[in-house]
């Protein structure tokens, strides 16, 4: 059951080397649910919300993405809320671990009211967002692979290795992740040696995909889970982690 | 009333002559609160075989300007899963769904006729040939489509009409869907993994506006000869183009992939072709 | 050195895989201030016949999004007011001239390809086939063609590499051009006086990025199995689109109509693969 | 021999029904010649001069003409000034005669030292063009088919009546058409029935068609003339009205 919505255009404003680009909309969608927007090209683009407020939300987009050219006051065609988002209801300790570009879909999950951790892993220490939409009460952790800022080498290394970042994930309620999807079958491997017995979605897993129609229809979404094929669009695209290691 | 099926001792009566192309509206009612299927004639589902298929490896969807290209396998649950989740919709449905069926083997095409012949709604099968099929290949399809009691329509590739089209009709295709979309490839970015042949090259179907002018070419050409109902199917886009279709002879078209951009064209369309 | 006629006893050797689709370039030096010829394998003429034709009546060009469809009736004032404007320019040329010639009735291809035998310059003749050709009218005019002593390439039609390809490689082509454009119809506005066959519709040749992908998918499947030198052409407007051909095993390859939007295009993409 | 040349956008502002569009180029296109600007669309677009200064040019455009959509400093590639335009030099009274919407090319023309009289024919007076294009020195005849301004009736019939614009045609050294090119071949006949022998050049008219190439490559612009088939983006767009009578 598909919404339409028309969203309107408010501001886009460079914020290095991203775009903040803000709609007016009813229902704004929440963390890791998405709006197909018909924007430029031939199929509608998904927009995962950066921050949200009761009359809409905001998008980081790279320089060129379509909704930096718009007008202001122009209205946009948007499908959704669609998808299935994070399920952090009654968490108390949310840890987020995100790469240093996948970081923007996951900002909602930072204002919530749980105690949050946040790990960020990029390349080189350039590579590390800005962090002015971090909140100060977010305790950080940051790994680059060069060692040039915090920690040194891969998510995967520090996950299973004895350091602070799977020391977060030890305690948290829930772990929400947002990293290359090919990654995701050794991450939840590091999650299983890092708890015992996790449970079903104490680790989710945001997976971006082509979702050409949103809805089922097309095909194209599909991911190969540890119960099967799901589409991306409406079995996820925030999938429990666990269920992604296709190959264990 | 539009008859799809003329020579079909049950027919395939439709109210309208707009209709969505198989591959682009799921299996059920995914679209339901967006679109008024009062206004369409008939719903084609997605591709289904009698086993489930697995969705492509490698790149499954590229944009090339208005154009993209699809390649997705034609993965689904298998007929009986299809069934059991989306028989209640078709039943319940006041328009005719039509059941695309994968041409994967003839006696699993049969067996899958067979075990629609019962259920609720259903009022016919398109059949969907692979690309450069034989004729005799192609009749064996068909024949054994037609082990169910169903009408069917043969959906031919579109680099096959010249072999294919009139030799179905001779072999009791109840209609035929001119086209399935071309096959088609484009160079990949250099730095993907996904490499289908040592080249750097995406393979799939090409979806877009330019199918429609190729379309009305070959339903010019080809309606003429053709002594069955022809439904119209290729990047159809406009009410204008539409009609072309239904002028050129096509009993009713199909609207495909534009609809994941413009849900509503479909009832757009189908409306303003319903008051002419 | 790229050698497009390797059976031919003359050869048709190239400096480089670039060069312009018949119909686009012109006649004689129309580009010659906007574009650098050095850097092109060869320039194709536009089409000509033995005699004069005039240009087709009805809408002529019509534009479909990123697309348009061109129909002219190959207007051209016949070889000999060609031979006599031209042949100079052809002479001066530092690069072969290739020229395109009608496939109007072998008797005249035959005389064209006689007359064109001692012309300076000129270093093989692309035979321009219309769509549906018979294979043994398509041979005949090859024959006709190769009565003069130049090598023959083949430009085959958009919907007949199937049943010409193979045929004419094995009937003497030097090489092929896959392909021509297709042929294609779009729905007028409703108040435009010309109208081709009581219907609304404009016919034409169809141009645009879409062919691209369809063109590729054609190289992929066609040039294993060809034992001549393919030429590409089709929608080409990219150097990665180029490459991809010639990775496919096209020999050179042409740009078409997008020259008239980008002129430039031509030499970027010739300089750009020869300084791989 | 066709020149390319970067023209800058300057300004588009309403002019109803039309849009005065402005670009800056070192050598804008004489009255009836053309540049083939490489705007929206798959092939280029011609524009004709409404107005020409030393710097540059301006179009009169309809609304929803890509011109009307660039950005001010846009860089447009043109090829161009292309073509035969009008041929005025030493021409001392000059006569225009142009339906309403096919004015905006001729405009130049009424600059031109030479006394001029202009014959606009529209359907209706409310499609007359405004007036303030129209230098004062001009005098001016109007034609409606219905009357409801100047004179009454077709172009054609006012050639052929005892009338002022049948007056003007006898008095005028050359005159400059611009008409839907259907109507050249009975509106050449008027001009022979007016004037006993007129010379070669004293009437032309601009023919527009669609040029995709600008450069006589595609065959597109082919118009028949009394001898032959030439191309009107090479041998034309202006040509001699009495070549185009080829019913006659
Ligand atoms: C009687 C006859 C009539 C013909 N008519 C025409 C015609 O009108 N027009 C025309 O263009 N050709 C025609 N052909 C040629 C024919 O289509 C091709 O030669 C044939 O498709 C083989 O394709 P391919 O192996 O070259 O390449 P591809 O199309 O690349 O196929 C490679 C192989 O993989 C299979 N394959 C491709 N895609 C998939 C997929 N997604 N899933 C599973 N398997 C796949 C194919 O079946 C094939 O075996 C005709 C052939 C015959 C015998
Ligand atoms: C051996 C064989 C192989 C074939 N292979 C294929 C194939 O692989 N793919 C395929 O699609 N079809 C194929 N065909 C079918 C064939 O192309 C058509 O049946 C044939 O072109 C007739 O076209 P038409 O009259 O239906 O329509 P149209 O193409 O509209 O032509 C109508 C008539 O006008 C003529 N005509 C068209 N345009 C012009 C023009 N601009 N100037 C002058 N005359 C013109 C045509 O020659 C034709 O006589 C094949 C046919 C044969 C016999
Ligand atoms: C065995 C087989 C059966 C096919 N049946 C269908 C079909 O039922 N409907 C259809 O549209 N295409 C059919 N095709 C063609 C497919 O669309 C295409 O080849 C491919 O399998 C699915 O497209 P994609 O993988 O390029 O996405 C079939 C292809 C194969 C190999
Ligand atoms: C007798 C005949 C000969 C043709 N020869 C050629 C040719 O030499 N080159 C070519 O590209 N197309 C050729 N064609 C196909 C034409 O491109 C097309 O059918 C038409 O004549 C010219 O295109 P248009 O009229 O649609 O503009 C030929 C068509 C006919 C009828
Ligand atoms: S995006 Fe189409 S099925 Fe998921
Ligand atoms: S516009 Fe192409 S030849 Fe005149």
């Amino acid at each position: 059951m598909i919404r339409e919505q028309v969203a309107v255009f408010r501001e886009a404003r460079p914020e290095p080397p991203l775009w903040w680009v803000r709609f007016e909309v009813s229902v704004p969608p929440a963390a890791g649910r998405f709006m197909l927007a018909d924007l430029a090209g031939p199929v509608r683009i998904p927009l995962f919300a950066a921050a949200i407020d009761p009359t809409g939300f905001a998008i980081m987009a790279p320089p060129g993405h379509p909704a930096t050219h718009l007008l202001p006051g122009a209205r946009v065609a948007m499908l959704g809320p669609l998808g299935k988002g994070f399920r952090i209801e009654n968490q108390q300790r949310l840890l987020v671990i995100t790469e240093a570009g996948r970081l923007p879909p996951l900002l909602p999950l930072l204002t919530s009211t749980a105690t949050t951790t946040l790990v960020v892993e990029a390349a080189t220490r350039a590579r590390l967002p800005s962090l002015h939409r971090i909140p100060p009460t977010v305790e950080l952790h940051t790994i680059t692979h060069d060692g040039s800022a915090g920690h040194t080498g891969t998510l995967e290394q520090l996950l299973d290795a004895d350091s602070p970042v799977r020391e977060s994930l030890r305690w948290a309620d829930c772990a929400c992740f947002s990293c290359e999807p090919a990654r995701y079958p050794a991450l939840a491997r590091s999650v299983r040696r890092a708890r015992m017995h996790p449970s079903a979605d104490f680790a989710q897993a945001l997976i971006e995909v082509t979702m050409p129609c949103g809805a089922g229809a097309c095909e194209v979404c599909r991911i190969q889970t540890r119960s099967g094929e799901r589409r991306a669009c409406s079995d996820g695209p925030v999938f429990d982690l666990l269920e992604l290691d296709t190959d264990g | 009333m539009i008859e799809l099926a003329p020579k079909h001792k049950y027919g395939l009566p439709i109210q309208h002559p707009v209709m969505p192309a198989a591959g682009v509206f799921g299996f059920g009612n995914e679209y339901h609160d967006l679109i008024d299927e009062t206004v369409l004639g008939a719903v084609v589902t997605n591709p289904v075989s009698l086993h489930a298929r697995k969705a492509a490896r490698g790149p499954r969807f590229m944009t090339h300007g208005d154009h993209f290209l699809v390649h997705t396998g034609l993965p689904n649950p298998g007929l009986k899963r299809v069934l059991k989740e989306h028989r209640a919709t078709w039943a319940r449905r006041s328009l005719p769904t039509i059941v695309h069926l994968i041409a994967t083997t003839p006696p699993e095409v049969a067996q899958a006729a067979q075990l629609l012949s019962g259920i609720q709604g259903v009022a016919g099968l398109e059949l969907g040939l692979d690309d450069g099929a034989e004729v005799e290949a192609a009749c064996a399809f068909l024949e054994a489509a037609r082990e169910g009691h169903h009408p069917i329509l043969v959906r031919i590739p579109f680099g096959d009409i010249y072999p294919l089209a009139e030799a179905l009709a001779e072999c009791g295709a109840d209609a035929l869907t001119l086209t399935a979309p071309p096959r088609a490839r484009l160079p990949l970015a250099p730095d993907t993994e996904h490499d289908t042949e040592g080249l750097l090259l995406a393979k799939g179907r090409l979806y877009g506006p330019a199918l429609m002018p190729l379309l009305l070419h070959q339903l010019a050409r080809w309606i003429p000869r053709l002594a069955v109902p022809v439904v119209a199917c290729g990047g159809i886009t406009t009410t204008d183009a539409a009609r072309a279709c239904l002028e050129l002879g096509a009993a009713a078209v199909q609207i495909d992939a534009v609809m994941w951009k413009r849900p509503n064209l479909l009832t757009e369309i189908a409306k303003e072709l319903s008051n002419e």
